[in-house]
Parts: C-alpha cells; structure tokens; sequence
C-alpha cells in the first residue's frame, strides 16, 4: 500500500517544509481538538514570521500560545483570543496582527479555501467593523457581504482515529474545526489517537476522507481542559 | 423592584416554546436552561457542533472531547447529534435555530446590537455572536437597563461597534419586556415593582409606552 | 418527548401544505436513495406548476419522471435529464421548463441555501452557456462566476434510518444530494427504512441533525437499479 | 494504425503515478482502470460521493445503494470513503483530485473542450463535467482524432458548447498524444504506425511537430 500510506514516524517528518512566513490552518476550538504534538514541533522549528488560521491562540503556556513566547507568530486570524494574557500583551505592543473573523464566518472561509469556492456573501458582520473594506450585495432586498476563502501552505488538525489511507474520524466535540482546516492545507497532517488499517472505519462514517490528508502521526495528547465544569 | 440574573432568566424562560431549537449565550442567557417551563422540550444548540446540549457533567464523566461553546466540559442530552463547525453555523446562519438569547453592552432603538468590544479596552474577538444575530429569526437580548452608573443601556443610536444590524425584536432588563420595533422600543411588562418613571428614565432611546403596563408574571 | 417528535403516519400527513406553483427539493442520484412513497403522494395529490430541484428527473415510469405523466411540473433544475423520453418530448413541447445546473454547483445551491448563503463564487461553467447573464469576478486572476442559493417550500429525502428526532443516517451512495436536500426546505421531509428511538443513533455518526427535519415517515421502497453492472 | 478504445485506455493509464486520486468519466476513461500499471496504486474518485470505488459486485452483492457516477452498481474498495454530493464536489473543485479523464466531442488549441450538448439535438445535461474540468489541476481528454466522416475534433476554436475554457492539458486520441500550450496542439506521440502527415492532415488547429515524433510505447 505504498501509494496511499500517509503514516510518517516523527514529528520532523510531520511538519517537513514548514518554512517562515507560512500560513498554517489549524483545528481546534479553545484546547479541545488541538495537534498538541504537532504545535509543540512548530515551536521546536522556531519557525518564524507564521499566518496562524484558527479559532482560538490557545492559552499562555498550551495550544498555539506556546508559540507567541518566541514571537513565532505574525499574524493570527481567530474569532476570539481572550484566553491569553501574552497574546494581549503581543497585540498591544504591535508584534502581532490580529484579523477577527466570526466563528461561522471563519469556519466558513475554510471550507470555502477547500472547496475551491473563492469567495461568498453571508450576513455575519454587515454593519459592523468585519464589513469595513468588504463589497456588499443585497440579495432578495438584504445586504450581504463578500468574505473570501482561506487556504494555507500547512493544516494541521487532530483525530481520534485514522487509517493509513488518511481517512478521519473525529471525538465527539473534538471535531470542531478539524474537519474544515483538513481541506484548506497544501500539506495536511493529522495527528490522531489511533490509526487502524484501511477497511476498519466504516465508509460513511470517515468524517474527512484521506483525500484532503497527506500525513498522519501517532500522537499522544494531554487533552488539558479550559473549564471543568460539573454537577453532583 | 429590579430583577436579578435568576429572574430575569425565569422570564426569558417564558419565550421558550415546545420542540424550540435554542441557542443561548454566555451569562445570563446560560440560566434560562434551568428554567424552561414544565410540560415544554427545547433542544441547546452551542456552537462549536453539538445540538442537544446535556447537563454538566458528573466528575466521572468529565470528558475533555465534549465541551460547549463557553469551553466547559458538558453532556450530549439523548437524541444528540454532534458535527464540525461549518455545520454548526450552517444551521445558524440558515436560520434553523428558533430562538437565540444573549447578553449585549448596548442595543438601539433600531434593533442595533453592540456586544463584543469595547475600544482602547482589550479587544477578545466577537467569537458566534455575529452570526446568531445574523442568522437567528428571533433574538432576546439579556441585559442590565442601565449601567452600574445610571447610563442607559437602551439607546438611540448604539455607540460601541456594532454585533449586527436591525436584529434584536426583544429585550429582557432587569427592568422590563421591550420590544423593538419600527424605530422605537414598545414597553410590554414591567418587573414587579418597578414603575414606569423609573423605566423612561433609564431609556435614553425612544420608548413607546402604550396604556397600562401590566407587571411580569412568574409562575410560583 | 411530544416537542421533537417528528413522526408522522401517513404520506398525506408527511405531505400536508404542498401548494400548487411549490418548490420541491429532492435528493436521490438517478433512482437511487429517493423518497419513492412521498413522490407517489406528490403524485396522488396532483399538485401542479412545480418547480422541482433535483440531479436528475427519475426515469419515465419511476422516480420523479412519473410526475411528468399529468404535467405536475413546471420546471425542472438538474444536471442530467438523459435518461427520460417523456421529458424530453415536454421540453421540446414546450410544457416544462428546465434550468441546467453543473452537478457540483446544484449540490452547493442547495447547501447554501440551507446554510444562509445567498451566493458563491466558482469556475465550475464560467465561459460556457452556464454562465449568460451571471456576474464574473476575478480572485487572484482567475475568473469566476456568481451562483445563487436555492432553497423550496418542501425539501423531500430518502434515508437509511431516522429516530423521531429527525436525525438522519444514510446508506452508502444513497446518501448523494440528500443531505444537502434535507437542509433547504422550509418544510423537510424524510422518508426512512427505520425508524429508531432518539440516543440509537451514535451522535457523531449522524448525517443530518434534525434540526433540518421537520416530518419523518416509515417508507417501503423498491429501490430501483438503473444499470446492474456485475463481475463474475 | 489507429488504437481502438482499449489501447487508447492503456496509453492513458501511463499518465497514472502512484498514490493519484484519479476521476474517470464514462466510456474509454472508465476502462481506463483495467490498465493500472503494476506497482502503483490510484484510487478512483466517483463524483456521487464515493472516494475508493471497487470493482462491479458480484451478482451477491449487487445493492441498489451502492452505485457510481454512471448510475452502475459498484463496490467500496477497501479503505474507501463515502460522503454527501456537496463534499464530493468540494473535493473536485477544490483541486484534490490528481487526475481527470474524460470524452469530448471537441477540444481546441487553447484548451477549451466541448463535451455535453449539440444544440437541436437533445440536450441531456453536463452533469459533473464542468466542476470536473473547471477543478482538476491535471485534464486529460480521450476521443477518436477526427469524426468518422473525417472531421477534426482538434480544432483552432470549439464550434459546439463549451464545458470548460483553458483547462485540457493533454489529449489522448486513437492517433496521438498531444499537450495543449501556448495556444497549439504539441505532438508528443504517435500511435504505432501512424505517420506525422496523416496527424497533421486530421488536425485542424494549430499543431507543433518539434523533431522527431517517438512511437506510444505499450509494456508488453
């Protein structure tokens, strides 16, 4: 199956490539999701001067924030940073752009990047300071905005499982953005919990199949959680 | 007098309807699920892709895979489903979801909302909230009348930066039951004690006050 | 569980509020994973002047080609309408209408339509007939043209299972256009093989939240096969 | 001499490499698969919703609810993946398919194909062909040279409807491979015993012979 084996056996050779000034797109939403293991060799690379795509920076010392401590970032492009104290501190200090993009509208411009769909109008943000700059268009006498598409050199996402084929199952809201930030990489790396042989997930059940995938490493995760909430 | 956060959830409770596909913000919006009147089923949208939010979580089940939107750990109530993102805000932006509750730091008598970011104070992302005000049919918007200083959240023209445009239909203070409409906020209930003055005063926004104004209702 | 059951026992229940001049959109690929029952109520009721969405139009004496027997639709919008003679005869009658539509491009109309996008960009027709009358706009130098959302009053599919949430799973390929199908109606109906208790379905693994469904009904089907192709 | 539709097939198949996720239109491109070269693997793409189709099945198999792009019942290869007609065509307009093959009625020097519609005759509809072409970063396109009453199908510009514009970049015919650049047909190769004349004479649009024109090699 030399063909369509995406499997790679280190972290160097997940991210081989990766170069300054890349744009990366990664899944995850807050830590839940996060390539822990790939964002680690990232920071290991001291790759500089990096497009982040994604919907959060992580926190001061977990998820994408690690990599604002050597100033690896340029520009973050994320619906809401409010975890990260250091993120703030960047932003005020002018070392990094900030590009706020609503939720849908981000998760959209993904799916879009991938879909080779290069711009679509949405209501999200008319007459807000998201519209500044953008075409707008009304459509049955309402006014939609333009919003484009978003693709990156790098995807870098996570999984529960995958078979050597590149085919994707995701853990319950682990999911999130994953599946979009899949599409929207020129190279795509998955880390996952699992990975089985092709034929063991079930073919409607793949949530990305391995055509959007082209490497997969074994990771193993501290899966750290935001807040802990529960009930007697 | 003025409703707490409690009350004013319990009243928001009160626009909940059978078989209603909700989302609800975080704060206040979050307590109207503990008050959906009896004899009724609403179903939690939360937008990072879970429709059919459960209760918290015992410490047992405390899953790091399965969380909300505000990022706590939850449960999939039965008959959940779970998808990306992408599909989450199709079903909003669609208009899928019936009734969408959040809190805001200002509203106009246009139906304006300004809630995600206050300039020179640090700027944290407007996350979901532009698209549920986008897509949603029907918005409630939670919030004090007035700030802690007196200055009236309810206002002609919002002077923040704006969520959305020509959205919110109604709002519930800790004052009273506004609606929004034809460029003017409709004055419906007024919290138990509370009088009409006190109301115009803290509105610095048009308000139409038409005949009596009958208190809110809670159910004992 | 009164407020989420979606359960209805008969076809004229599933199809109550089909007005003549209606859009319908269906799912189903050729005859496969199409709501076959809720065509033949469709057919039953004699609705008139439909404008119906779908790849294809049935053959003549299945699927959606039956509802051409008494002239029940208006217009067609498909990708391929080959495989039926009584179409062809009204097209070139003059009797019906018919709006061809790239199969990627109808699949994404009506995912958009669902989605609360009102429009899109993509190459797919630009420079062919497909694109008359359509706006083109260049991103980063190549042109694309502008697509509309579709959505109908009644959107009608096929699937494997559906608990009486109305959340849907597919079988194989005949999951096709029907996702998509099941997000654009005001009114969606789905017409299932099963009918499961709600918490049946593993969440993760559901196709189609029901949210998008409106009514589900227990189906008999035939399952036509339009080329049985076999190897020894 | 001219390839039939089978050699035709197998001087496609040499434009496979291994590891390409290859869509294959209907007629000579479908056989196409018999002819994998040996130690490579490709996995075929049907644009209904099915990444990894497997052989037909056999008459036990035979299931209404596993069929391929031309409406055939088919098989899932193993590892296969089956997902909506949304996300199919999300992966081929998004360029993730390696390779297309389709028919035409006519291509033109500047890569322009004709391949769905003759007008006054039945229209039946492009189905899958345009986002097929307009999304694959790599086109090929099979057909007989010239019509059978001697017509080219290489043409300066395509007289029927066009699928695509700008998008062939290969042309294999039952007499030659050419690539399309620069606004001309280049001769890479010619059928086995078929003379340069007799391609020049049945191409009708611009056409470049650089040097010597090698035979199409067939692995024995």
């Amino acid at each position: 199956m030399a063909g369509f084996d995406k499997v790679v056996s280190s972290y160097e050779a997940a991210m081989e490539g990766l170069k300054d000034g890349d744009t990366i797109i990664a899944g995850g939403f807050g830590l839940c999701g996060i390539p822990e293991g790939l964002i680690a060799e990232i920071k290991r690379k001291q790759t500089k001067e990096l497009t982040v795509v994604s919907n959060n920076c992580g926190v001061d010392d977990f998820g994408l924030g690690i990599l604002l401590h050597d100033r690896q970032i340029k520009k973050i492009i994320a619906s809401y940073v409010g975890e990260n104290a250091l993120f703030e501190q960047q932003l005020l200090d002018g070392i990094i752009d900030v590009e706020l993009t609503p939720q849908g509208t981000l998760a959209e411009k993904m799916r879009a990047g991938g879909a080779g769909i290069p711009g679509f109008y949405t209501a999200t943000g008319y007459g807000t300071p998201v519209a500044e700059g953008k075409e707008v268009k009304e459509f049955d006498g309402r006014p939609y905005i333009l919003e484009e598409s978003i693709t990156g050199e790098f995807a870098i996402v996570k999984a529960w499982k995958a078979d050597r084929y590149g085919n994707l199952v995701f853990r319950h809201t682990a999911m999130n953005f994953n599946p979009m930030a899949a599409t929207a990489g020129k190279i795509t790396v998955a880390e996952v919990e699992e990975i089985v042989e092709p034929g063991e997930l079930a073919p409607s059940e793949i949530h990305t199949p391995g055509i959007y995938v082209n490497r997969v490493i074994q990771g193993s995760f501290e899966k750290r959680i935001e807040r802990v909430t529960t009930r007697k | 007098m003025a409703l707490n956060r409690e009350q004013i959830a319990m009243r928001v409770a009160q626009e909940l309807q059978d078989g209603y596909y909700v989302n609800l913000g975080i704060g206040i919006p979050t307590l109207v699920a503990n008050y959906v009147p009896q004899g009724i089923e609403v179903m939690l949208q939360s937008e990072n892709g879970l429709l059919g939010m459960g209760p918290y979580p015992t410490e047992d089940q405390v899953d790091a895979d399965m969380i909300n939107a505000g990022k706590e750990t939850v449960t999939a109530a039965t008959g959940a489903a779970i998808f990306n993102s992408a599909e989450s805000f199709a079903m909003i932006r669609g208009g899928h979801v019936d009734l969408t509750v959040l809190g805001a730091f200002e509203v106009d008598q246009n139906g304006n909302i300004a809630s995600w970011m206050i300039p020179k104070k640090l700027i944290k992302g407007m996350g979901g909230a532009m698209d549920l005000v986008a897509g949603a049919q029907n918005i409630v918007v939670t919030m004090t009348h007035a700030s802690k200083h007196g200055d009236s959240k309810l206002l002609e023209s919002c002077t923040l930066p704006l969520t959305g445009v020509n959205c919110v239909k109604k709002i519930v203070t800790d004052l009273a039951v506004l609606e929004v409409k034809d460029g003017a906020f409709h004055l419906l209930e007024r919290a138990p004690g509370v009088s009409v003055d006190e109301i115009i005063s803290k509105t610095a926004g048009k308000l139409i006050v038409d005949g009596d104004v009958p208190e809110m209702q809670f159910a004992s």
